[in-house]
Order: C-alpha cells, then structure tokens, then sequence
C-alpha cells in the first residue's frame, strides 16, 4: 500500500457522499411539505459535511497543493468513483426514499466496519458519521414504510422506484483493485463482506413495509472504475460550472 | 354580546396592548386584529418559502464545498422559519392548507424581492447582504409586536437572519477581494439589486395602507420611509467598505439631515412586480404549486400509514 | 460607430440563432414522430449554419485571436445577448412550437429588413438564410394552426404556451445604445420598427388558428441587456462543458 | 390454393430470388417470407431510432459549433434512415404503429449496442468508427437483397453510413492528435466500445438461428463469423493508423490465414445486454416509449386538423 492507494480509497468513499449530497441539494425548496424538505437538506448537509472530511484528508495525504475544492470540482468524469446508484435522478419523490434507503442500509454498515479501520482519520471520521447515517437510515426506513403501506398509489410508487434502482445495488460490494489492496492493508472496508448482512436488513424493512422485493438477478456497475450512467454528465455540467467558469479563483 | 359589551372588551384589549402586554391565542382578540395577523404573519411565512427559491437556484453550481453548504444551510433556515411562522399563524385558527391555499390561489403576497431572477452567484452575497438586511430592519421591531406568537418567532428569526447578512455581505467581500471578473460580478449583483432591495421596505408612507392601524398594534412602528431611511444610512458605509458603486446618480449624504438623500424609486416597476408581472412571479408560483402537487401523494400516504399504525394501537390495547 | 458596435452587433443576433438552436437540439430524438424530429432538427441545423456565419463575420471583426468558438462557448451569461424568449424550456411539444412561431414571425421580418443593411456580409448572410427562415416560420405556423385547431386538449396546451411566452414577445422590439448607433450607421434593423407588422402577423395566424390572443400589456425583457431567466445558467452549463472542461484544444 | 399450387408458387418464388430477381411488395411471397423480412427490416428501422440516443446525448455538449451541427446532422440521418426503413417495413402490410408496438413492449429487439451509454465526447467518434463500421459490414450485402423495397432503402442507407463511419474515424483522429487527456479520452472509448461493436456482428455461426434461411433468401450473404473477421482485419490497421492499441491481448495477425486472430467474447454478456440487461436497456426503452407517449396529443391534433381540413375542401366542392 502507498499514498497513491490511500488516496484513491478515501475519494472512493468521498465522492459517494458528494453525489448523493449534490442530488439532494436539487431538491432543497420542493419537497412535498416543509419538515420532509428540512430533513433530506440536513441529510444532504451531513453528507457534506463528511464529503469534506474526507476530501480535507486526501489533500493533506496527497502531499501537493491540491484543496478540498480541487478535488471535488476539477476532476474528469471517469475520475470520479461514487456508485451509480447516487447518481441516479430525482425522478419522483419514490426514487428520493428509494435511493437513499439502499444507501444507508449499506453505509450504515460500512462506517460501523470503517470505525475498525487502522487509519486513524477515517475512524475520527467514522466516529462522528455514524450517528448522522443511523438518523438517515430511520428516516429512509420510516419513509419506505409509510409508502409502501401508505396508499394504493404510493404502495405503487415506491415500489416501482425499488424495482427501478435495484440493479445498482450490487456493485455497492464490489471492490476494485485498490480497495483490494488496502482491505489487506488493513484499511479498507472489505465491502464483499457485508453484502448478505445488507441484503437481510434491506428485505426486513421492504416486508415490515408491505412491499415486494425485486428477485432480478441481473445488476449494473461502473461507478467504482468511473464508468458512470448517462446522468452524470449533467450532474457534473452544474456542479463544476462556477470553477470551471472562473478558474483559480477564492469563494 | 351587546354592542356595549364588545365595546368594552376593545377598550380592555387596547390598553392590554398600550402597557405592552402579550396577547396569546387563546386571550379575545378583536376579528379585525386576527385578520390582520394572519394576512401578515402568513405573507411573511409565505415570503420565506419562496425565498428559498432564487437562492436555492445556486446551490447545485456553489462555487466551493464551503459556500455550497453554507447556502443550503441557510435556504433550509428559511424553510425553519416558513414553519415558526405558519405555525403562529395557525394559533389563529387557520390552517396551513389554507395558508397555502391562498398562497397558491394568488390571493395572499409575499414580498415582491423574489420576483427577481438571481443569475450570478454574487446574486447569493446580494441577497444576503442587502435582502436580508432590509428584512431584518422591517423585523427587529416585530420581536416587541403584540400578539405573543409572532413576537416569539420574530426573535428567533431575526437572530438568523443577522447571522445570514453577515454571511452574504461576506461572500461581497470575498468577491470585492477577489479578482477583476469577481469584483465585476459583485457590482453587477448590487446594481441589480439595490433598487428592489429600497421597494422591500414598502410603498412610500402616503401610499401605505395599513400604517396607521399597524403602529397601534405594534406591527409596525416605525413608517415605511423612516425603514427605507434607516437601511440606507447603514448599507451605504458598507459599500463604500466593500468599494461598490451604488447604483443612484443622487445619493449623496446630507449633511443637514445627517443621512443620505437617495433618487427617486421607480414606483411603477414596484407595483407591476406586486400585480404578479415581474421577472420571475410565473416561475416562482409555479415552482411552489407543482412543489404541492407533486407532493400530494406523498402527504396522503404519510396520513394513510398513520392512521394505520393508530388503528394498530388500539386493536393491540383493546 | 466603431468596430465594437459592429462586433457587440453581430453577436447581439447570432446569440439568438444559438441559443434557440441549443434548445431545439436537446428535442432531437424525443420528438413526437419522426417527421417532426427531422424537421426541427433541421431548423436548428440552419439556426446553427447562420449562427457560425455570424460569428465567423465577427471573428474577423475583432481582428484579435478569437474564433466562433470561442465566442459560441467562452462568454460568461451576461455577456450572451439572446432575447428571453429563446432560452425559455421546451416544457412539452406546444411550448416549442410557440416560441418558434413567435421567434420566426419576427426573424423573417428582421431577415427581410437586414438584406437592406450598409454591411455586405450581413446581406449576404441574410440573403442566405432568408429562405431558410421563410420556412421555418411556414413550419411553425402550420403546427400553430394544427394544434390550434386540433383537438380540444391540443388547443389549450397551445393556448397555454402563447400566454406563457407572450411576456417575452415586447423584447424583440427593444433597441440596446448599441443599436441605435448601428441604425444610425445604416447597418443594423431598427427593430422598433417591426413591431406593428409583427403583432398583426401573429394575430392572422392565432385567429385562424382559432386561438385567443392574450391581452396582457406587462412584458419581461432583458436579454438584450445580459441579464437572463434562471433557465439560462443551465443551458450554458451544457452548452459550455467541453470546452470548459478542456481548455485550449483541437476538436 | 391447393398444396400442389403452392408449392408450385413457392418454386417460382425461389427461382426469382436465385435468378437475382427483387421481390416487389405486390408479389406473391411466402409467408416465411414476409414475416421473416418484417423481423428483419423493423430490428433495422428499430436500431436507427434507439440509435439516435446515446449520440443525442452529445448535442447539447459537443465541444465546437462545427461538431455540433455534424452530430446533429448525423442523428437526424438515422431518423431519416429510421423513416425508410419504416417505410419498407410497411410495404410487407404492417402499420407503423403495430411496429412501434412491438418495439415499445419489448417484442421487438434492435441492435444491443445502443444500450450501452456515451459516457464522453470521444463515443461520439468511436460510435461512428465502430459501430457503424460494423453497421456497414453489416449492411453493404443488404444493397443487393432479394425484397427491392429492402434493397434500395439500404443502397441509400449504406452510402450515409460510409460518411458517418468517416466522420467518427475523423473525430478519433483529432482526439489522438491532440492532447494526453484527448488521447486517453479516445483509448479509453475504443476500450469500452470494441467488445460490444465486435458482438454487433452477432452470436457465433453455431449459435445464430436464422443463418441459413437468410442466407437462400440473400438477406444474409456472409455468416456472422465471416463478418465479425471482416470487421477485425479491417479496424486493427486503423486503430494502428491513430495509435491506439486494441483492448484485446490475443489479437495477432496469423500470417497463415491472413487474418487476424482475436481472444474471446463475452458472450455472456452480449445476452444478458439482448435479454434486456444491459447497461441501459431501460433508459432506452424508457425514452422511446416518453418521447411516443407524450406525442400523442400532438399526432391526434394533426389527424383532427387534417380530417377537419378535408371535410372543409369537400363542403367547398359540393
């Protein structure tokens, strides 16, 4: 393992946040009523303010002059490592709960396996995340539940975001060259590991919420090696605007 | 009750509020006084919602991390107070889905600053220092107003919107301090908000209808003109910091008066933009409306899965 | 009148040639037949032709280093000079034609008034393009009265389209300080002078359409001046990428 | 029609086709036949449309002025592609709808290739270089099929497919004389796109169903092999000619056959993409049937409109 791998591993982790954090940014003053707005904008801010964390980190662990903001803004497409999951529209408010609740299942278990990592910074990181992830996944939960055995027409909403999203969930186990590298280094969270675990909690709340759980077998993946979806580009088109417009510049 | 009777509950109320005393929700309350309380504690909630809107414009392209986050904190902030306000409006005995209602209808304003488009990100500093700033001078005084809830909320408010402008005349800074291109951006963001900014504080006193009436009942107290007056003699030592050209030929400082006299406000932009003809009221309605709509569903079902779960609750406790 | 009034005039209407050609091209392949989606992509390959005219004439203006390029995808937003109409979104089918229809009845008028301009370049220019915008105003036209005329539903979706587009209409009449000193020169349109002819083209066709013509006296205007809707940040956002995103290369 | 006298009918038909007669619409034809080249032909007509998405989603954000109007231009060539072939498919008495149908519902296939996303402005050239090489592989021995209506929309087809096929070579070219990061940008779509344009040509001779069948009918003269073989011994001295090495670490010229030798595909993949789990399969689908369903006000209006149109023409005459 060297710098390069650690680098690599926290922007793996990062950029996840950042785009599920940029998603939901999109959706501050629309919600469907005020205290839904004010809780996925707390969500998308506690997603930052891990981005930041992490990103503050791999600047110092990259060794030159690059910042937080270089990191998160000037990068090419294919450089960014989120899964495709996070990436995925805001289509309707079924597709908001429905991403969020099959990321926070899993990164619940990931900060509860990253606080056992050896490096240090990523388990202060953990310490502090974990209890902002644990109110995500409530919330994601209680929202699954008050769909899925809401009304007809959401029962049939949220069902339908599920059934749309689940072929993105797989590759949330998937662990690329480097992650391998640092799983060994005793880093790294081994991902793989916590596919059934994950797929166990997931099931529990999709029953407890009257719902079907999709039986597809047949999944996509990308994100980690930065082949993204189509959306991304988009995303990305707003997110960079500002630095791209006007390089070099202090905010 | 008699006439003589309701007289005399008048008599009681206004002296309640002439020795400053609260008024609570469930204390009588002359129907004019009520009225009147919800149109304004209902058009101010209603003006913090849709302005998280030009604001909420730039959250997905903030410049930095940093700002990005600050911005949506501060947008959310204006969602907190949308919900402090609806709330001690409701105690009146109106409810939010009538609130909006009349929101969505086009029977109740909001104020008319929103109307703008904001097309830079300096607009974000603009807003903050100068949209926040005139607010905060139309509210400081509303933390003393009569009617208890309100006054409650206006404290809470007023200590984050200070903590807003401050934020927002920071980002001026950060641009004034920044390159060529940045320090244009700024100037640009205030010449195109300044004027809107001075129409915040309301039509000019002859104009005004409810100043008489508001100042007995402490929603306001001082005139329209005396706020306009007031903003302007405080933000025009902040551009002058910041090396901003106000966008006003006229403006000079009066040493006589000791404050600064300013050109003549176009009146006629002012009440187009209030009629629902400015840059952006479509826009902003329909953002607010499709908002609702869309959310319909979602609101439903929340009903629906509680009563569920309290159905639930009594068939175990039975 | 010095070289920079020619400049800041030539790009005052080459903006909208691009902008409107920008927003047709993100319909094609989504149109709602095939006929269709040909034909409005056509339109905005001669938006997008008589827009590099333009700005190619422009280049040479400058006489700096400048090419199309850089003056189509460099600009920051307030210096692009499109009219608000233009950049309005293609919310469905009926806003599109709308803006169109209400776009061409004035391109023609102005195409027709520019063969007559002091400037060579620009009548050649004109002379070119003024077939092409002859029928492209035949085209929207046509859909006008078809979905005016069509069906119940067709007919108040168009309506709804011209009473939302119709604010944007009294622009297109604006002259800039720029302008005037062109019109002076005997170069540019005096576009002020177009307006009566327009409203009573417009009017014969929503007649026949058997549409109402709105009534409203308030209008929304500064393009002319850079000062854009919110939706204009969005589309420079895409239109901009690339050349943002990789600066100072060969494509 | 007694068994004698069709198999009479079907004899003279053979001939036709062996003497290289075309086959008009109004000619007797085998049932075989016709349902056959409605497959054939709607899969090709089908490919066209869908194939306008993943390089529509360029249009927007190609990186010159002179670029974007060659794409859009492109694009609008396969919708003109898409109209002929439409247009011979309904020749065989299928209406445009019925194939739209079976193409919304997923009865109908069209080439998997399309379901894999443009990721960067580089597919742009890789999308033209391979896959409409392979599409022209493909396609040229269609010029010369037995249906005529097949036949000619294909001589016209295969002659703007060349001039794409160009342009995106072109677009390589630029990319791998440009910059480092334009030069990876181009490796890294030949990268992602080779595999799948080399699947294009098919499933492997053993595996493809319909070859012999096509073969006799000329709606195939080569077997998918061949082509594949065809398609390699053609692009590798191309991919040499832009200095971009080939995904495959088998791939080695054999100087006894002359051709190249190449390593395995993925034929696992290539069905999982056919049977609807590709990477984007549904986006695909989702935007056809979006871009269908929301036209279809504006198709009834255009049918209400003609019909109201005509009725007036004829009221005229009488």
């Amino acid at each position: 393992m060297n710098k390069e791998n650690l680098y690599n591993y926290i922007l793996g982790i990062a950029d996840n946040s950042l785009i599920l954090a940029q998603r939901l940014g999109e959706l501050c003053g629309h919600g469907p009523n005020l205290e839904t707005d004010i809780a996925l904008t707390n969500i998308s801010l506690d997603l930052l303010g891990q981005t930041r964390s992490y990103y503050q980190y791999a600047a110092s662990v990259s060794g030159d002059s690059k910042t937080e903001d270089d990191i998160a803004f000037l990068r090419l497409e294919r450089d960014y490592k989120n899964v495709l999951l996070l990436e995925q529209p805001n289509t309707h408010f079924g597709y908001v709960i429905g991403r969020q609740f099959l990321f926070d299942v899993y990164h619940l278990l990931f900060m509860q396996e990253l606080q056992k990592s050896k490096d240090e910074t990523l388990v202060a990181i953990a310490n502090k995340g974990i209890k902002e992830v644990s109110y995500h996944q409530r919330f994601s939960s209680d929202w699954i539940k008050r769909l899925g055995d809401g009304t007809k027409e959401s029962h049939d909403k949220i069902q339908e975001a599920i059934d749309a999203l689940w072929r993105f969930t797989d590759e949330l186990f998937d662990l690329t060259e480097n992650d391998n590298t640092m799983v060994e280094a005793g880093i790294a969270v081994d991902v793989s590991k916590l596919k059934e675990k994950y797929y166990k909690s997931v099931a529990e709340v999709l029953t407890e919420a009257t719902l079907t759980i999709p039986e597809s077998k047949f999944f996509t993946r990308g994100g980690k090696t930065g082949t993204h979806t189509e959306h991304m580009g988009y995303l990305l088109a707003d997110l960079q605007y500002m630095q791209r417009t006007y390089p070099d510049m202090k905010w | 009750m008699s006439e003589k009777e309701l007289k005399n509950l008048e008599e009681i109320f206004e002296a309640r509020i002439a020795r400053d005393e609260k008024i609570e929700p469930k204390d009588w309350m002359p129907e004019k006084y009520r009225q009147t309380h919800i149109r304004q504690i209902s058009q101010h909630a209603h003006s913090e919602i849709v302005g998280m809107l030009p604001e909420g414009n730039w959250i997905t392209r903030a410049p930095s991390l940093r700002r990005k986050a600050a911005l949506l904190a501060k947008v959310q902030d204006e969602a907190g107070h949308g919900l402090y306000l609806y709330s001690a409006c409701e105690t009146l005995g109106i409810s939010r889905d009538e609130l909006y209602e009349q929101l969505h209808s086009g029977k109740a304003k909001y104020s008319s600053i929103f109307n703008y488009p904001s097309v830079t990100w300096a607009d974000m500093g603009a807003i903050g220092w100068l949209v926040d700033g005139a607010a905060i001078i139309n509210q400081v005084p509303l933390c003393n107003t009569s009617f208890g809830p309100y006054a409650r909320a206006m404290v809470r408010v007023c200590k984050e919107e200070s903590f807003h402008q401050r934020q927002g005349f920071e980002i001026m800074l950060t641009l004034c301090n920044g390159t060529p291109e940045q320090k244009d951006m700024a100037q640009d963001a205030l010449n195109r908000w300044w004027w809107p900014s001075l129409m915040m504080l309301g039509p000019t006193d002859d104009a005004s209808v409810h100043t008489e009436q508001s100042l007995k009942w402490k929603l306001k107290r001082k005139t329209n003109d005396e706020l306009r007056q007031q903003f302007i003699d405080q933000t025009v030592p902040q551009a002058d910091l910041l090396g901003l050209t106000i966008p006003d030929p006229d403006l000079k400082f009066n040493e006589e008066t000791g404050h600064y006299d300013f050109g003549e406000i176009d009146w006629d932009e002012f009440w187009q933009v209030v009629k629902g003809h400015g840059p952006c009221n479509k826009e902003r309605m329909k953002a607010r409306v499709d908002a609702w709509e869309n959310g319909t569903w979602v609101r439903d079902a929340a009903m629906a899965y509680a009563e569920k779960q309290a159905k639930k609750k009594v068939a175990k406790a039975s």
